[in-house]
């Protein structure tokens, strides 16, 4: 069997990679595909350490998780959609001013 | 019951279509099956030929004067009494038409004086090039009768003086 | 043994698509990246006796949200827009701080060994859609609602974002 | 896990695969004929005895012709999407249970590749990736008129899943499990069909959007949009896209065969466990012929319409369609179920009609 410790190791590697999206890339899509990376290392956890400890409890959670996920993908996607009607861009250094 | 009412429609769509099913097929099976063409069906052109073997075509090119799309070739030659080919002074020496650009419109059997082009009931028109598109003289004339002769003839001088012969009323 | 080996292979996947995901130019071919990592983590639920979250992690995730973001990168043709230059302190910035939080988890996970432990084998019904769905609806109802209520204010949302507020309408 | 159990299951994938795939030859021939029965014509009947060789002589054809990649397509991405449009087609038939376990050269086998207690859901999960073939061949094109059939069809799809999810659930709920095996044999003395026939109604309309079938062949609307995603492709690439679309409609028939018509269920099936795949089989084929019928009988509806009608109808309909099951089933009053279902099918019928009366209405 697999040590619980390589799945948590392995989940911190894909939360690094993507927070390092999240800082380095500049396009608002990728940016938010590496919010959604995050956000399922995090899911993997939940769902080792749920077998580790044999209860439900992380499995629900992860649901919760991903319908958290599917609502913030909708409106997030409908937001760089308005913004890039304004500004012809999806890029956030150029999404510097309050008013649209 | 009104409710019903669209189901029932496409009840009735879909019943016409599966009743269609057990009808008899209208196909023909083609190459071993033919269908009898229309009484004016405008197939292949054929050159005709009077009871005697003599070819209607005088050679005057009226149908490559009206054919629209340009598809005839005619060149004429004398008839002589050793060689005749048809009645009156000339013969279509060349008669050619490019199968590529006729467009069957029936216009130069309109315009033939003679009766001699008759567009006919050949359909099965099929090239493998551009030069076998083109049909001379020979695989468009109509072959001879069992009691005529085929051309060139030898005639008794003065008889076919005329080229143009005398025709009833056009019936059709 | 063999589950190890399949750990690995998978893993190193993850990690591969993940970095393609951070480092490709065109955002179609980072999101097709990203596909393939939630397929492989679907594939680590079922290793981990997950199977009924394996496959909404492939709905949701692969088949939902992924198609969602492709559509709008070809809808806005954002494949490959010209980006501007990044501060030029950020990135080695960025790195410094992904490096910090990758060293802070390895210390908490090696040198405390605050989780370690080998999995016990599981019930035979462990992770079944009833076990789920029973919890889901007995202690987890008041959660299940607001979610319901959540995704309803999201679809909202969205819906009111990305309306067009043209004239001409009444 | 031994290794008589890993080459069983290579044997019955290996068979699955070959099935689909001649099923998907022979399923354009029987097409192709039904259709022609249906406008009063033959269909292919030279290559072979009853035109039986046709299939083959299509995919020399396709085998051989020449393969075109247009000079501005993302090669890579043009290459994938024929090939990752096909697989999730293919490997949809593995929880398909053909029929009770039955004993081989001394061993239980059972008659499905593999018997997932989430089934139900594997469907749903795979069906969801098959939208990415398309959308890629779209984009990848480099083709405005395959880019836009490859957003409409796949927004197409994504709509219609969500009323395909919601069928599933009368199915699971009533059989109290996701188990297909489970769901077959909760069949026992009435198939759902009976219990919930206007929940199989959504289930087979979902299917054919979801299929791409006509009515609902928008993404290949040939005077719109010149065939839409596969517009660039051609020769075996475009014979991928074929096969996938046809292996697809007899996987998802299969799949509304089992979860609504008793799958293997049949007479005799007890005594006889043999006869459980020729009896669904025998549903599949005439699931099949049902999807050849109607398009040849119906026109193609308007974009708008088809996506109106799949939010607006079908959707409600398969939320009210849920719930009423549930009500049955938590009442335990299973008759009601059906009565009060097709009332509300009834209902959206009409309310459907009325709507469409008073616009013809407005418009004169």
């Amino acid at each position: 069997m697999v040590p619980v410790t390589y799945y948590v190791a392995l989940s911190a590697v894909l939360f690094v990679i993507g927070v390092l999206g999240v800082l380095l890339r500049r396009n608002a899509l990728i940016i938010f595909m590496s919010v959604e990376l995050m956000l399922n290392s995090a899911n993997l956890v939940f769902v080792a350490f749920a077998r580790l400890f044999e209860g439900l409890a992380g499995q629900v959670f992860v649901f919760f998780v991903m319908t958290v996920a599917a609502a913030e993908v909708a409106v997030g996607l409908a937001l760089i959609v308005a913004i890039f009607r304004s500004k012809r861009s999806v890029d956030v250094d150029q999404m510097s001013s309050l008013k649209g | 019951m009104p409710v019903l009412e669209p189901l029932i429609e496409l009840g009735r769509g879909l019943w016409t279509t599966f009743r269609s099913m057990f009808e008899r097929p209208v196909t023909y099976q083609y190459p071993e099956q033919k269908r009898p063409v229309r009484p004016r069906y405008r197939g292949r052109h054929v050159l005709k030929r009077y009871e005697n073997g003599l070819e209607r075509c005088i050679g005057c090119a009226l149908c490559a004067a009206a054919c629209p799309a340009d598809a005839i070739f005619v060149e004429a030659s004398e008839n002589t009494d050793e060689e005749r080919y048809s009645p009156g002074e000339r013969y279509a020496s060349t008669y050619e038409i490019n199968y590529l650009r006729c467009i069957f419109c029936g216009f130069c059997e309109d315009a033939c004086p003679t009766e001699a082009i008759v567009l006919e009931d050949d359909y099965e028109l099929s090239f493998t090039d551009r030069r076998s598109a083109i049909y001379p003289k020979e695989m468009l004339l109509e072959p001879v009768g069992p009691e005529a002769e085929p051309t060139p003839q030898r005639t008794p001088p003065g008889l076919y003086t005329r080229a143009v012969p005398e025709m009833e009323d056009p019936k059709d | 043994m063999t589950n190890l080996v399949l750990f690995l292979v998978l893993a190193v996947v993850a990690v591969v698509t993940a970095l393609g995901m951070l480092l490709s130019r065109n955002a179609v071919y980072a999101a097709l990246f990203l596909v393939l990592n939630f397929a492989t983590v679907a594939v680590f639920y079922i290793l981990l006796e997950a199977p009924f979250i394996a496959m909404t992690q492939v709905t949701v995730y692969a088949g939902a949200i992924m198609v969602l973001f492709l559509f709008v990168i070809m809808l806005l043709g954002a494949e490959r827009l010209p980006g501007t230059e990044p501060l030029p302190w950020q990135r080695p910035l960025a790195i410094f701080l992904a490096l910090v939080l990758a060293v802070e988890a390895g210390y908490l996970l090696f040198a405390r060994r605050a989780a370690g432990g080998m999995f016990a084998s599981a019930a035979p019904d462990f992770g079944s859609p009833q076990a789920i769905g029973t919890m889901l609806f007995n202690r987890y109802l008041l959660p299940f609602e607001v979610t319901s209520v959540l995704l309803l204010v999201a679809m909202v949302g969205a819906i009111v974002l990305t309306k067009k507020e043209k004239g001409g309408r009444e | 896990m031994d290794s008589a159990l890993i080459l069983e299951w290579v044997i019955k994938s290996a068979i699955l695969i070959f099935v689909l795939l001649t099923g998907f030859a022979y399923l354009t021939l029987f097409e192709r004929r039904a259709l022609a029965r249906i406008q009063v014509r033959i269909g292919p009947n030279r290559a072979g005895p009853f035109g039986l060789l046709q299939p083959v002589a299509d995919g020399l054809k396709l085998i051989f012709k020449e393969e075109l990649t247009p000079a501005e397509a993302d090669k890579v991405l043009f290459t994938l999407a024929p090939v990752v449009t096909v697989v999730p087609a293919l490997i949809l038939a593995a929880v398909i249970p053909w029929g009770r376990d039955v004993t081989l050269f001394g061993r239980q086998v059972s008659l499905s590749v593999a018997d997932l207690n989430v089934g139900v859901l594997y469907i749903m999960a795979v069906s969801s990736i098959a939208v990415y073939g398309i959308v890629l061949a779209g984009w990848s094109s480099n083709n405005k008129y395959a880019l836009l059939g490859g957003l409409r069809s796949s927004a197409q799809m994504i709509s219609y899943e969500l009323a395909l999810g919601l069928a599933f659930v009368p199915a699971i709920l009533l059989a109290d499990s996701m188990r297909m095996v489970d769901i077959v044999e909760a069949q026992h003395p009435w198939w759902f069909v009976v219990i919930q026939p206007v929940g199989t109604a959504i289930f087979l309309i979902a299917t054919l959007a979801e299929v791409n079938r006509a009515p609902f062949d928008m993404p290949e609307a040939e005077q719109e949009l010149t065939a839409g995603y596969h517009t660039e492709y051609s020769g075996m690439k475009f014979a991928l896209f074929f096969m996938a679309e046809y292996a697809k409609m007899i996987v998802i028939s299969s799949i509304a065969a089992t979860l609504f018509f008793g799958g293997y269920l049949g007479p005799g099936v007890d005594r006889y466990p043999w006869l459980g795949p020729l009896y669904l089989f025998i549903k599949i084929v005439i699931l099949l012929f049902g999807m050849i019928w109607l398009r040849a009988t119906f026109p193609r509806i308007r974009y708008d319409r088809l996506m109106a009608f799949g939010w607006k109808v079908l959707l409600p309909l398969a939320l009210a369609v849920t719930f009423i099951t549930a009500l049955g089933i938590v009442l335990e009053m299973l008759w009601l179920i059906p009565v009060l279902s097709l009332a509300a099918g009834l209902f959206t019928v009409a309310m459907v009609h009325r709507a469409l009366r008073r616009k013809a209405y407005a418009r004169a």
